[in-house]
């Protein structure tokens, strides 16, 4: 009973600030919303205690009878098990904290009850995603937070840049979604069944292994379910959405850009995490893919103004890390690292949506800095959030990201470059986050006065989910302490994790150097390697930045005037998918509509049209229009035929 | 007990006036009665071979039969009101419409 | 008896046909289904019978004389049965074609169980129409009421068939 | 041929058959050809009396005056001894066809009121009605929508548009009131759960609050209407609207035509009346006094008592008949509109429910 109410108090905040509270005050939208999410969120806590209780075994609880079609199955079954139990609490409890926080960010707004009923409905979407036990459910899911994303980009439609960035991030997503419904086809005509719990069994009990023809499926089902993830999860080359997603509100940013959806891809790899141990190729593109995003976005980042850009390219980096953690083979790393970034990112974007709030809703940092004394606990939490996303040793960052860069360093020679990649992309995070913190909250302040003057502390409302976001950034990591850490417990979340984790006995082999024993000095070593690299990036971002802009800045700028250049605009990514994706499409488009539509098409169907009146006016001269005759040249039919049949 | 012969009989002596009326007359009420009078030589024979075979399916046929009879002059006679409304006449040598 | 109303029946029905008064035709027509009714009495179906007489002749007859008289129908010119000589010819066949239809119908032999549904099985049944609503009210259901959508789907059509365009609506 | 042989011959089943049904043919053409003398004599009598006034009371023979009853008689005589005329393009056909229709229409509907109790004469069971049908229900209702004809044809064939203007209007009202009639009788079939009309009664018993007209009044109030309507009665005599059409559809008739549609008229009116009887007042049934008592009464003759029940029939059939006159000298004319209204828009709805109620109530009676 507590499950489904999990499953269905947010549907129904959805319902009734959708459809029946439009009339009614934004403060009552804001309470419908959020105690829909904090009513999901108690049953959830209970729920999973339940769960844990009573032993944390993974079980299918049925729902209703959905398709079936054949031998094909897709019922309405969720899956409870460690993964969807933890999804659960994220979702729902960093949920309830954002609701909360919108009320107060939106404060300003009109017709908020739209706002919190996409909101409601994102939560409810997202959890049939997490909760569905077969790929269609998930897939259900996985389209209804596309559609829930879209319509809160989109939010403030009135702006044509909004409403085209809502559709870039729907149209980029169908690329994903694509691969995920080629996904789901394959897996029906391989294993004939769709559902998570059937596969694993059906995988982990083949006696002899699957086939070499299976197995050369699986790697194609992986590979399609990686592009589908590329696309949630904004990974290269599927990125290009999220910078723009960051046109919509500033809490959706955070729940849905930063802390849940994006996380889709992760989570579905690891879902189906053992069918990747049985693709070491696929395996190989994963993890290449995410350390390339990681560092591709990471140095995007540098040279961003825009706050939320900045955070937004971080995101993407950070998902690079996760994905990369998948791609290794180290899900436990990867859904880790989700974990703690969905704390610290939630937290680091309401915390600038609390600083874009103070600045009357602008969000470039030239025109920001000193806010440290108007805004005290604003500047706290963010100060946690970005000592947690840099990997500040103690902080949950450094737990998650390190594990991930360790397991990348062990996975063997050839994986050194990922390591690499990844050191670099966390200097640069280190930069970026640095050079973000202080370009807000230290030096002289450099907005005009009317803003000057209206500077303020947010209130309590906004920055209570902060405080309570800050404690889960600094703690969080503690869940997952490596062994070399002297500390009363080490691995709490990979225990925590391992019944998920199956690595078929197939693959066994290819994958035993997770487990193998590594000295303490190479960790130790490694981890150092990251932590010095952090800290001499974060030094060279205050000196650069401490105190404003100094004069260095413009200096190097000028002298890498080349690379500034082509980092500021993003690689040119966008304007080279316009050339190459969007204009040929557009003439394509046209070339059809013109051509083939218009010319072939509508010239054989009139000219069908034609021909019938063409034949039927040679051929009509012997109508007389009498229904007599008509008559009774049916009769003399009728009777013809019955002589036939008679005689 | 008269033999189902001569129930058909005059079944079908009643079809062909009726079929006669629908074909040689011109008036489209008279056409709607020959049809009426189709319909019941049709339920003439149901009832009789109901009696025959011993079985009452027959008879609940003419009770659809007669429903449908009554749906069609209903409707077939707001036709020809406002056939006669638009054209003046219920005459079917003047109404060549179906020529195209 | 039967061979009375066969005969009276035939005379009715070509009456109907060639009458050139549709008035008259309309009478020679309710005479016709009475006969019927009559008919359908002899051979037990009283049910039928009833129905036959109260919705054929009462109702959709009436409806007939009605539009008769609304549209106030004279007599056709004596023209009203000459026929040209390729209609003719369609009328000969086709009497031809009825003939012989007739001719076997005469002499063939239906097979079938004759004779239970006398009046004295029927009424030892709970008579006819108790026998027919049972019917009518088990497997014949859906048809029933599918018939009575029919119905109302026929009410709805004539209605706005027969409306005029702007305000009056004529009844029937 | 000896006595013996021919008694035997009057003792079989045909014989006894025939003899009975010409009997009781006889008995209700001379009871229904008596009323409409005597109700033209309650009709102008009642609303004398009504009014304050004395009505007809000269005519009488020699010096017994009767109340006037007498006048009846000498109308009679009159109408029949009238030239007749017979309106220049009038279809000759139909004309004289339209009054036989309507006496005829009558006539039949009688054909099938039970006047009694199925008596056992000789060993063999003699129904009191004319014919003795299990579809009494359906035949009565059937031969009344046969009634219109009348109207129509009387209308259509005097070639005249007083007449024909009556007939619309009298036709139209009579097929639409049609239905209400139908629906208010369903009910009743539901109630006692047969179509033979001597079986409803014998289910109504003789105990008043048993009768249909308690079990279902709303029906009663709607038969009740659609009577007046059905028979062109006021306060519902559009048709005739001496005011507006002279006479409505009998305008062009005269003599002995004329006095058939008089006959017609009130022998319908005094079928309706009997079937109001039969249906809603317990039939031939005494009030108080079951069947089986009376007949214990008067000794086991159990003619007696169905002559008895014939005479409370007749009794109840006269209170009907004088509600007709008393609604005619009460209520004024209805307008065009409110009648076709009235008839579509409150009675088929109000039936309707009834019906359905009158069902869903049986139902749950017999689930209980």
């Amino acid at each position: 009973m507590l499950f489904w109410l999990i499953l269905f108090l947010p549907l129904l905040g959805a319902f009734l600030n959708g459809l029946v509270l439009r009339r009614a005050s934004k403060t009552i939208s804001h309470i419908v919303g959020s105690a829909a999410l904090i009513g999901a969120f108690v049953c959830a806590l209970i729920t999973y205690l339940d769960f844990m209780h009573s032993g944390g075994q993974a079980q299918v609880i049925p729902g209703m009878d959905w398709i079936e079609a054949g031998s094909f199955k897709a019922p309405f079954n969720y899956i409870l098990d460690r993964l969807s139990g933890m999804m659960l609490l994220i979702i729902t409890g960093i949920g309830s904290l954002i609701h909360i926080y919108a009320g107060g960010y939106m404060h300003e707004e009109e017709n908020t009850y739209r706002f919190f009923a996409y909101l409601n409905l994102f939560v409810f979407m997202m959890l049939q995603l997490v909760m569905g036990d077969n790929l269609l459910v998930m897939f259900i899911g996985w389209e209804g937070v596309g559609l829930c994303s879209y319509l809160l980009i989109g939010y403030w439609y009135e702006s044509d840049a909004n409403a085209a960035a809502g559709m870039k991030a729907f149209l980029v997503n169908r690329i994903g979604d694509i691969g995920f419904l080629i996904a789901i086809f394959l897996t029906f005509q391989t294993f004939h069944t769709v559902s998570f719990s059937q596969l694993k069994e059906l995988v982990l009990t083949a006696g002899a292994g699957l086939n070499g023809e299976q197995l050369q499926a699986v790697s194609w089902i992986t590979l399609a379910l990686f592009i589908g993830a590329c696309g949630k999860s904004a990974q290269l080359p599927l990125y290009v959405w999220l910078p723009d997603a960051m046109a919509g509100p500033t809490p959706v940013s955070a729940l849905i850009h930063a802390a849940t959806m994006v996380t889709a891809g992760v989570y579905m790899m690891t879902r189906v995490n053992f069918l990747f141990y049985l693709a070491p190729n696929t395996q190989l593109i994963v993890a290449s893919v995410g350390a390339a995003t990681a560092l591709f976005a990471a140095t995007i980042a540098l040279v961003q103004y825009d706050i939320k850009k900045v955070l937004a390219y971080s995101t993407v980096s950070q998902l690079g890390y996760m994905v990369l953690g998948c791609g290794l083979g180290a899900y436990t790393a990867g859904v880790f690292h989700l974990f703690t970034h969905a704390c610290f990112k939630a937290l680091l974007f309401l915390g600038a949506g609390s600083v874009i709030t103070a600045m009357h809703h602008k969000q470039d940092m030239r025109e920001m800095g000193g806010l440290r004394k108007y805004m005290p606990v604003t500047h706290m939490v963010m100060l946690v959030g970005v000592l947690a996303i840099i990997g500040f040793p103690g902080f949950s960052g450094f737990f998650s990201k390190d594990e991930i860069l360790w397991k990348a360093w062990v996975a063997g020679d050839r994986y050194h470059i990922l390591w690499t990649m990844g050191t670099i992309a966390a200097m640069c995070t280190a930069f970026y986050m640095v050079r973000l913190l202080m370009l807000t909250f230290y030096g002289a302040n450099r907005s005009d006065h009317h803003t000057q003057e209206h500077l303020h502390e947010t209130s309590i409302v906004m920055w209570g989910p902060l405080v309570v976001l800050a404690l889960l950034s600094f703690g969080g990591g503690y869940l997952n302490v490596p062994h070399v850490i002297p500390f009363p417990e080490h691995g709490l979340f990979e225990t925590y994790l391992a019944p998920v984790l199956a690595i078929p006995n197939q693959a066994a082999e290819h994958w035993e150097h997770l487990h193998a024993e590594h000295e303490a000095a190479e960790e130790w070593a490694v981890m150092a390697v990251s932590v010095i690299g952090m800290l001499l990036a974060s030094f060279a971002a205050i000196v650069l930045y401490g105190r404003g802009f100094s004069p260095l800045t413009k200096a190097l700028a000028t002298r890498f005037q080349g690379i500034h250049r082509v980092l500021t605009n993003k690689y040119y990514v966008d304007e080279f998918y316009d050339s190459a994706v969007v204009m040929p499409l557009k003439d394509m488009s046209y070339f059809l509509w013109k051509i083939i539509d218009v010319t072939i098409i509508d010239g054989i169907v009139n000219g069908l049209s034609q021909a019938c009146l063409l034949v039927s006016g040679l051929t009509s001269f012997r109508m007389s229009g009498s229904l007599h005759r008509h008559g009774m040249v049916m009769l003399v039919g009728i009777l013809c035929m019955l002589t036939v049949l008679l005689f | 007990m008269v033999s189902i012969n001569n129930y058909l009989i005059l079944a079908t002596v009643m079809f062909l006036c009726g079929t006669l009326g629908v074909l040689f007359r011109r008036n489209l009420l008279l056409i709607l009665m020959s049809i009426e009078l189709m319909l019941n030589a049709v339920n003439l024979v149901f009832v009789s071979g109901s009696r025959l075979v011993n079985n009452l399916d027959g008879q609940i046929m003419v009770f659809f039969i007669i429903t449908v009879a009554a749906c069609e002059a209903g409707v077939g006679l707001a036709m020809v009101i406002a056939l006669y409304r638009r054209y003046g006449t219920v005459e079917t040598s003047f109404l060549r419409m179906l020529r195209g | 008896m039967f061979y009375a109303s066969a005969f009276l029946i035939t005379i009715c029905s070509v009456m109907v046909v060639t009458n050139r008064n549709p008035v008259v035709s309309a009478i020679y027509l309710v005479g016709d289904l009475f006969l019927l009714a009559a008919v359908y009495a002899s051979l037990d179906a009283h049910f039928v019978a009833a129905i036959q007489v109260l919705v054929y002749a009462g109702a959709i007859v009436v409806l007939f004389m009605f539009v008769i008289m609304l549209l106030n129908l004279g007599p056709e010119g004596r023209a009203h049965l000459r026929i040209p000589a390729p209609e003719f010819a369609v009328l000969i066949l086709t009497v031809i074609g009825f003939m012989a239809i007739g001719t076997m119908l005469l002499t063939a032999q239906p097979t079938g169980v004759g004779g239970d549904l006398s009046a004295a099985a029927i009424a030892a049944d709970g008579g006819n129409t108790l026998n027919i609503a049972k019917l009518l009210f088990t497997k014949f259901l859906w048809p029933f009421e599918i018939s009575s959508i029919l119905i109302l789907l026929a009410v709805i059509a004539a209605i706005v068939i027969a409306k005029k365009d702007k305000k009056q609506v004529v009844h029937g | 041929m000896g006595l013996d042989e021919l008694l035997a011959l009057l003792k079989t089943d045909v014989a006894i058959e025939t003899i009975a049904a010409i009997i009781k043919i006889l008995v209700v053409l001379v009871l229904c050809l008596q009323v409409p003398p005597l109700m033209v004599w309650v009709e102008r009598r009642a609303p004398a009396m009504m009014q304050r006034r004395k009505g007809p009371n000269r005519v009488g023979i020699f010096k017994w005056r009767l109340y006037g009853l007498i006048q009846s008689l000498a109308d009679t005589v009159k109408l029949v001894f009238k030239q007749e005329i017979v309106p220049r393009g009038a279809n000759k056909v139909a004309y004289h066809l339209a009054p036989i229709f309507g006496v005829f229409t009558a006539l039949l509907i009688a054909c099938a009121i039970p006047f009694g109790n199925d008596l056992t004469i000789f060993g063999q069971k003699i129904g009191l009605s004319v014919v003795r049908l299990d579809v009494g229900f359906l035949f009565i209702l059937a031969i009344s929508s046969l009634a219109v004809y009348t109207v129509t044809l009387a209308g259509w064939s005097s070639n005249s548009k007083y007449a024909l203007l009556g007939s619309l209007r009298a036709s139209a009202q009579m097929i639409s009131y049609e239905i209400p009639l139908g629906m208010s009788l369903v009910p009743i079939v539901i109630i006692f759960g047969t179509l033979d009309l001597n079986q409803i009664v014998v289910n109504q018993g003789a105990w008043p609050w048993a009768w249909g007209v308690i079990r279902a009044p709303v029906s009663f109030l709607l038969f009740l209407i659609c009577m007046f309507a059905e028979t062109n009665r006021a306060p519902f005599d559009l048709a005739e609207g001496e005011s507006e059409l002279v006479a409505g559809f009998h305008t062009e008739y005269n003599s002995a035509k004329f006095a058939a549609f008089f006959l017609g008229e009130y022998v319908s009116m005094f079928v309706l009346s009997c079937l109001a009887s039969t249906i809603f007042f317990g039939g031939w049934q005494a009030p108080f006094l079951p069947y089986e008592k009376i007949v214990d009464l008067v000794g086991g003759y159990a003619w007696i008592a169905a002559l008895v029940g014939f005479v409370v029939l007749i009794l109840k059939a006269c209170f009907f008949m004088w509600v007709y006159v008393w609604v005619r000298w009460t209520l004024p004319r209805f307008r065009y509109d409110q009648l076709m209204g009235l008839g579509w828009k409150f009675m088929l709805p109000v039936g309707l429910v009834n019906l359905l109620v009158t069902a869903l109530v049986m139902a749950a009676l017999e689930f209980r």
